[in-house]
């Protein structure tokens, strides 16, 4: 195939790019939580190409307990989530205001 | 040898005892708090009058040097060094002796919190005991900090009117200055280049050396204007008055007599001679803020009505004097500046202590509500007069501050003529208010308030053997210094002497055309 | 066969007696659960007393180590870890740290209805990856270590799960951290990318080792992709560590959090953050084409933090929200810190100084805090429930007075010292206006950290309609407080241990 | 052949990963989800990484995704639709995205990565396979592997600890 790094690396970047703007813009914490899964999915594809190019392993490696760890931090986010749902019957940021000043 | 360890001792015995008073807590009943604290502030004043007395006069360099590691060595040259040389033995001598008298005064007057009270007091004594025994740069400005962190504490809890505004305030302004000269001093030893941060290495450091123009004159102004606010240079004076008027006795003593001569110290001890082309530099500004200090300060205090509030502003008003003594650069100007500092710590203690005492007499401090007060105590009457001549600095009972102003005038006259026209003046300044207080205080009649306020007073009674003692001791090595002062100024001379090496020489020459010999190598008073 | 010898000579770089103080942390934690089944009707009061004497015995035989054997010095695990002075000062940092969170625990987690053992057990488990994390060499060990300890962090900052507030600083801390991993993540792929290019003279194969890495760096620092990684890199560690601008979770992840786990938060989660930051800054990006980007930005960085931090926290009420806010300008003074370093070699041995020096006064206040605090959530938080600290309690008035002193850098206590010593290397390094900015910002400091003790000490004005309770603090339960704040003035004095235990 | 399933699956990524920005629905966004990360997946089996594309479809599809998708019907929220985001934080977004956007642009400007497109590997040079998984997981990353397995033991009891209803602890003491 034709395709090289470079268009890898910018359908990375774009992904990171689109989950970032996610993550500023939604206010439902379950999608803000998506998001991160999406910039999560950018670093990795950038590592797996960058593997693949340059012809070293680690990069694979890496992903493997990148993606152990995502899921770890998964599970106990949901579970925040849902504890605090059941305090506040509510999942959106701006509703989370007790702390403040 | 032993006393090296000496000088150590008198750091740590007032902490250490601080330390047993504190982990000791409430177990410990006031009366052994009181012991304890007795000792805390006795062993510091008899090593100090004791090395005065072991004090080698011909050494130009220190003495009693000691080392102790702490741990920094090795990244910064920081280590614990102690020593004293000519310019330091007098401040060493002062933290003593008035640390003495104001803590056997607190322990005889000090009812509430006492334990607390004498916890802080051990620790600010040990930190002024620090101070003036410090070479190391590093400790030298730490010493200062311990003593005056205290000092804001005791002025928070036994402070009398407006104390949390004055402990306020006097924290910004001495926090700044601290700051400022902390900032001075690492720049100081940083361009350098010295291995060890202590003033032997520094100064080595720089004599082997010239720093460029321009770094020298922007480190001496951190260090002048650091230092300056701690010694309540006119404009940044503003704190000090505030803070010793609502300071219990005992820290108004302490830290008007001794720990404020800390920037002077710095200033005499490490500034000036270290970045001589820097001092040269803003000695003229310098100047002129000390005729600040002596004339505007001057008339601020005659308008004083409260006692308090008058020997503070009056104390403000004589660093003025130091400050034009350390200006003129010359071992005249800085060897009389550094006497009159010594003097000046004493007398002024005495004031402060007396105005406790005429306070506990009158019940106030307001000077137009009193009078009459000598026909009842003769003796207080006797002390307040004597230490005020003293204070004004006119010959006789106060002939260690007339030595030290006479001094700093000569100094003057030799480098800017004109300044002690303005300088001399001060002087009658300081005899209006004082002789005005004394008319207020204890001559002419009884005022009405005063005498409506005498039916709830208890019955007046002159000076108790216990408070005599701590006015004694001070007025002792006050009239001791002032008759014999060679025992001071041989080994000052000798130190200032190696430090300001005829600065000014050069530039006189041109100017004047004197004989520099006579003029600059001009020998203190009892020194011929 | 063939395989066989791989996994030998696998296993024979893999010294696994180098990182006994961390298996045993690891154990230790395991064992927790253990005693917990074993013995169910004990646990609560013998978990926190094995986790707390197990830690000690650990760290004192660790201690023990360095004095009998000495201390090995190298790579490890084939590159993983890089044993270094640096790395067992920070093994004692957090084993300390560990050992006073268990403490802290075991007061705030008291009279509570909540779970205790998981507690433990997750703080030792962090303990050990922050101990892991200061030795690491190589990303993926750094990224295991980091995330273990911050998933810690999200499950201990919503611990208290029935308490809304918490589970809400739990999420805020969860979604900028995850964001902060994103980053962190983004960086690495890029210096990896960077560093393996074929195309490039020096390329190495090892582009997560960090020594790799730098010998890359030497000749590439300037590589637009190695630039962009090192930046998000090093964004994404300023969020652990809530420097400017990055710091916007902090007041409410600190309010909301208990406060033992504010405390770790704060103390040992920000050491962490640092430790990489050497690690990263001085160690590996420390390269001529790099330092003319990160010296100004990281210094920028500091200067805004000292500013934003001190500035923000002059009007706070909330203690917490106090200490997090104050904790960004402390984060502002250990940048400039690491920043200094960049160019004074010694200035590392200042920020870790500092570092010790800000966990023992932090602790001296945090414990203070957990003994006023009451049970609700947001009882006995504010500065006003400090009202005369020091009558209701001369103890707790005592310890809290040295702790902020210390926290506000005044002499006799040992936050002086590493001020100081921050100020020295900064002067050294020539960084001028970082220095003036510093002096500036203990001079502000002064002002909230002498109001708080000023509430505590001279607090019988008029604002006392309230009757505010003695505390009564037990024996056993003095003497950690005792011992942090005793360390705090000691080490003001002679920092003749400390200096030993950097000097490594 | 390859070309047209790299821009396939490119399309399909970037755009299910724009529409689980975009969706108001999160059940929505989470079925775009699954579609985002099978894209990713596919993708790694473009660049020969074969064990990682099952394991990220078996990961993210089969447990993350799920799990959120139980999540969002556990809670039943009404969905965010009432409150609009304002001007500002749409600015701000669109500010940073275009930032990123931008960054990206830039550096594949670069010329050192223009070339490495070249650097084209047709067969699988490195063993992405199984076996050398395998072989590093066990040797020289033995100590992550360790590490690792504390890490999902804390989240696993964090986890329990957090979502327990409230059965209170008895107060002993």
């Amino acid at each position: 195939m034709t395709v090289g790094l470079n268009e890898f690396l910018a359908i990375s970047g774009l992904l990171f790019a689109i989950g970032f703007t996610g993550v500023l813009l939604r206010r439902n914490t379950l999608v803000i939580y998506m998001c991160l899964e999406i910039m999560l999915s950018a670093a990795i594809l950038a590592l797996v190409g960058f593997s693949r190019f340059n012809n070293t392993m680690d990069g694979n490696i890496f992903v493997f307990f990148i993606i152990t760890v995502a899921a770890a931090e998964v599970a106990v986010g949901l579970a925040i989530i849902v504890a605090l749902f059941r305090h506040r019957q509510t999942i959106q940021v701006e509703d989370l205001n007790t702390l403040k000043n | 040898m032993v006393n090296s360890y000496l000088l150590q001792f008198a750091i740590l015995f007032p902490l250490a005892f601080a330390l047993i008073l504190l982990v000791g807590g409430r177990r410990i009943p006031d009366p052994v708090t009181r012991i304890i604290a007795f000792f805390g502030v006795l062993y510091p004043a008899l090593i100090a009058i004791w090395l005065w007395i072991a004090f080698d006069p011909g050494a130009s360099g220190y003495d009693f040097v000691a080392n102790v590691q702490t741990g920094l060595t090795d990244w910064v040259g920081i280590s614990l060094k102690t020593g004293l040389n000519g310019i330091g033995l007098p401040l060493f001598v002062l933290s003593g002796v008035v640390g003495l008298a104001a803590g056997l005064h607190s322990l005889l007057t000090v009812r509430e919190k006492v334990r607390e009270f004498f916890i802080l007091y051990l620790l600010m004594l040990g930190g002024l005991m620090g101070v003036f025994a410090s070479i190391d740069l590093f400790f030298f400005y730490f010493f200062h900090e311990l003593a005056l962190i205290p000092t804001f504490l005791m002025i928070g809890l036994w402070g009398g009117r407006n104390r949390r505004y004055a402990a306020m305030k006097m924290t910004i302004y001495l926090t700044v200055g601290a700051m400022l000269s902390l900032v001075g001093l690492i720049a100081l030893y940083v361009q350098s280049g010295a291995e060890a941060f202590n003033m032997i290495a520094v100064r080595e450091a720089m004599a082997g050396q010239t720093l460029s123009e321009a770094a020298q004159n922007y480190t001496f102004a951190l260090l002048l204007f650091g230092f300056g606010i701690l010694v309540s240079i006119w404009p940044f004076h503003t704190w000090a008055p505030l803070g010793y008027g609502a300071a219990p006795t005992a820290n108004a003593m302490l830290h008007s007599g001794v720990l404020k001569k800390f920037g002077l110290y710095g200033l005499v001890q490490i500034a000036a001679p270290m970045l001589p082309g820097g001092a040269e530099h803003w000695a003229y500004l310098l100047a002129l803020l000390a005729l600040g200090n002596v004339l505007v300060v001057g008339f601020i205090t005659v308008d004083q009505s409260d006692l308090k509030q008058m020997i503070g502003y009056s104390s403000v008003m004589h660093m003025g004097y130091c400050f034009l003594g350390l200006a003129c650069l010359s071992v005249v100007g800085v060897g009389g500046a550094v006497f009159l500092m010594f003097a000046h710590g004493l007398s002024v203690a005495i004031l402060f202590l007396l105005a406790d005492y005429v306070y506990r007499r009158t019940g106030t401090f307001d000077m137009n509500a009193m009078g009459g007060l000598a026909r009842k105590t003769p003796l207080l009457a006797t002390f307040f007069v004597t230490a005020m001549l003293a204070s004004i600095g006119l010959p006789g009972p106060g002939l260690a501050n007339f030595w030290g102003e006479l001094t700093v005038f000569v100094g003057l006259w030799q480098w800017q003529s004109w300044m002690v026209v303005p300088a001399v003046f001060g002087v009658v300044i300081s005899a209006i208010y004082g002789l005005r207080s004394m008319g207020k205080i204890f001559f002419g009649e009884e005022t009405e308030s005063f005498q409506k306020r005498q039916a709830s007073l208890p019955v007046i009674r002159d000076l108790d053997f216990g408070e005599k003692v701590p006015a004694v001791i001070l007025l002792a090595v006050l009239v001791f210094a002032g008759l014999w002062p060679r025992t001071l100024s041989d080994p000052l001379n000798e130190a200032v002497q190696s430090y300001y090496p005829d600065q000014r020489a050069e530039t006189l020459a041109t100017t004047q055309e004197q004989d520099e010999k006579i003029v600059y190598r001009g020998t203190l008073p009892g020194n011929e | 066969m063939d395989d066989l010898q791989y996994f030998k000579d696998a296993a024979a770089s893999n010294e696994w007696s180098l990182i006994w103080p961390e298996i045993s942390v690891g154990l230790l934690a395991l064992s927790l659960l253990v005693v917990e089944m074993l013995v169910p009707k004990m646990k609560n009061r013998l978990v926190p007393m094995i986790a707390m004497i197990g830690l000690s015995v650990i760290t004192v035989t660790l201690v023990l180590s360095w004095v009998g054997m000495g201390v090995s010095y190298g790579e490890s695990f084939a590159g993983l870890l890089f044993q270094s002075g640096f790395g067992e000062s920070m093994r004692l940092f957090f084993l300390l740290g560990g050992l006073f969170i268990c403490f802290l625990g075991y007061v705030t987690l008291q009279g509570r209805a909540i779970p205790r053992v998981e507690f433990f057990h997750i703080v030792l488990v962090v303990t050990a990856a922050l101990m892991l994390l200061a030795q690491s060499n190589h990303f993926v060990m750094i990224f295991i270590t980091l995330e273990t300890v911050t998933i810690g962090f999200y499950i201990l900052v919503s611990y208290f799960r029935n308490q809304p507030i918490s589970l809400e600083a739990g999420l805020k801390y969860l979604i900028l951290g995850g964001l902060s991993t994103g980053l962190l993540l983004f960086g690495i792929a890029l210096l990896y990318g960077a560093a393996g290019n074929p195309q490039l003279a020096g390329a190495t194969a090892e582009g997560l080792n960090l020594q790799a890495l730098r010998a890359f760096l030497l000749n590439h620092g300037d590589h637009t992709l190695a630039v962009a990684g090192m930046l998000l890199v090093l964004f994404g560690i300023a969020f652990k560590v809530a420097v400017f601008p990055f710091q916007i979770w902090v007041p409410d992840v600190y309010q909301g959090a208990p406060t033992a786990v504010t405390a770790f938060l704060g103390v040992c989660s920000k050491a962490a953050g640092f430790a990489l930051m050497i690690i990263l800054v001085t160690r590996t990006f420390n390269v001529e084409t790099m330092t003319s980007i990160t010296v100004p930005l990281l210094s920028l960085m500091a200067i805004f933090s000292l500013l934003y931090g001190n500035l923000t926290a002059l009007t706070q009420q909330n203690t917490k929200r106090l200490m997090g806010l104050s904790g960004i300008s402390h984060a502002g003074f250990l940048l400039a810190g690491v920043v200094a370093a960049v160019h004074v070699d010694w200035a590392v041995w200042a920020v870790v100084f500092y570092l010790f020096s800000y966990m023992f006064s932090s602790f001296a206040v945090f414990g203070v805090m957990a003994f006023v605090e009451g049970k609700n959530p947001g009882e006995g938080e504010e500065l006003i429930d400090y009202t005369g600290l020091y009558q209701r309690s001369p103890f707790l008035g005592t310890v809290l007075g040295i702790g902020l002193g210390s926290l506000a850098g005044i002499p006799p206590l040992v936050g002086f010292i590493g001020k100081a010593l921050v100020f020295i290397a900064l002067f050294q390094a020539g960084l001028y206006v970082l220095l003036l900015v510093g002096a500036l910002s203990v001079a502000i400091s002064i002002f909230y950290y002498f109001g708080w003790m000023r509430t505590a000490f001279f607090g019988d004005g008029p604002d006392t309609e309230k009757d505010y309770p003695a505390i009564e603090v037990p024996l056993p339960k003095r003497v950690p407080l005792a011992i942090i704040a005793g360390i705090t003035v000691f080490l003001g004095f002679i920092q003749v241990p400390l200096a030993a235990v950097l000097g490594l | 052949m390859l070309d047209f399933l790299f821009y396939f699956l490119a399309a399909l990524t970037l755009g299910s990963a724009f529409m689980v920005v975009a969706s108001r629905n999160a059940v929505n966004a989470a079925m775009f989800l699954i579609v985002t990360v099978a894209g990713v997946a596919g993708l790694f089996v473009l660049l020969g990484a074969y064990f990682l594309a099952v394991l990220q479809i078996l990961v993210y599809a089969g447990a993350v995704v799920v799990l959120f998708l139980f999540v969002i019907m556990l809670l039943d929220d009404g969905g965010e639709a009432k409150v609009k985001p304002t001007a500002v934080s749409i600015g701000a977004s669109l500010a940073a995205f275009m930032l990123l956007l931008l960054g990206v642009l830039s550096f594949l400007g670069g010329p050192e990565l223009v070339d490495t497109g070249a650097a084209q590997a047709t067969e699988t040079p490195i063993g992405a396979n199984l076996q050398e998984y395998g072989r590093q997981l066990f040797s020289v990353y033995l100590l992550p592997v360790q590490v690792a397995g504390f890490l999902l033991l804390i989240a696993m009891i964090g986890v329990i600890l957090i979502s327990k209803r409230h059965q209170e602890e008895a107060l002993e003491e």
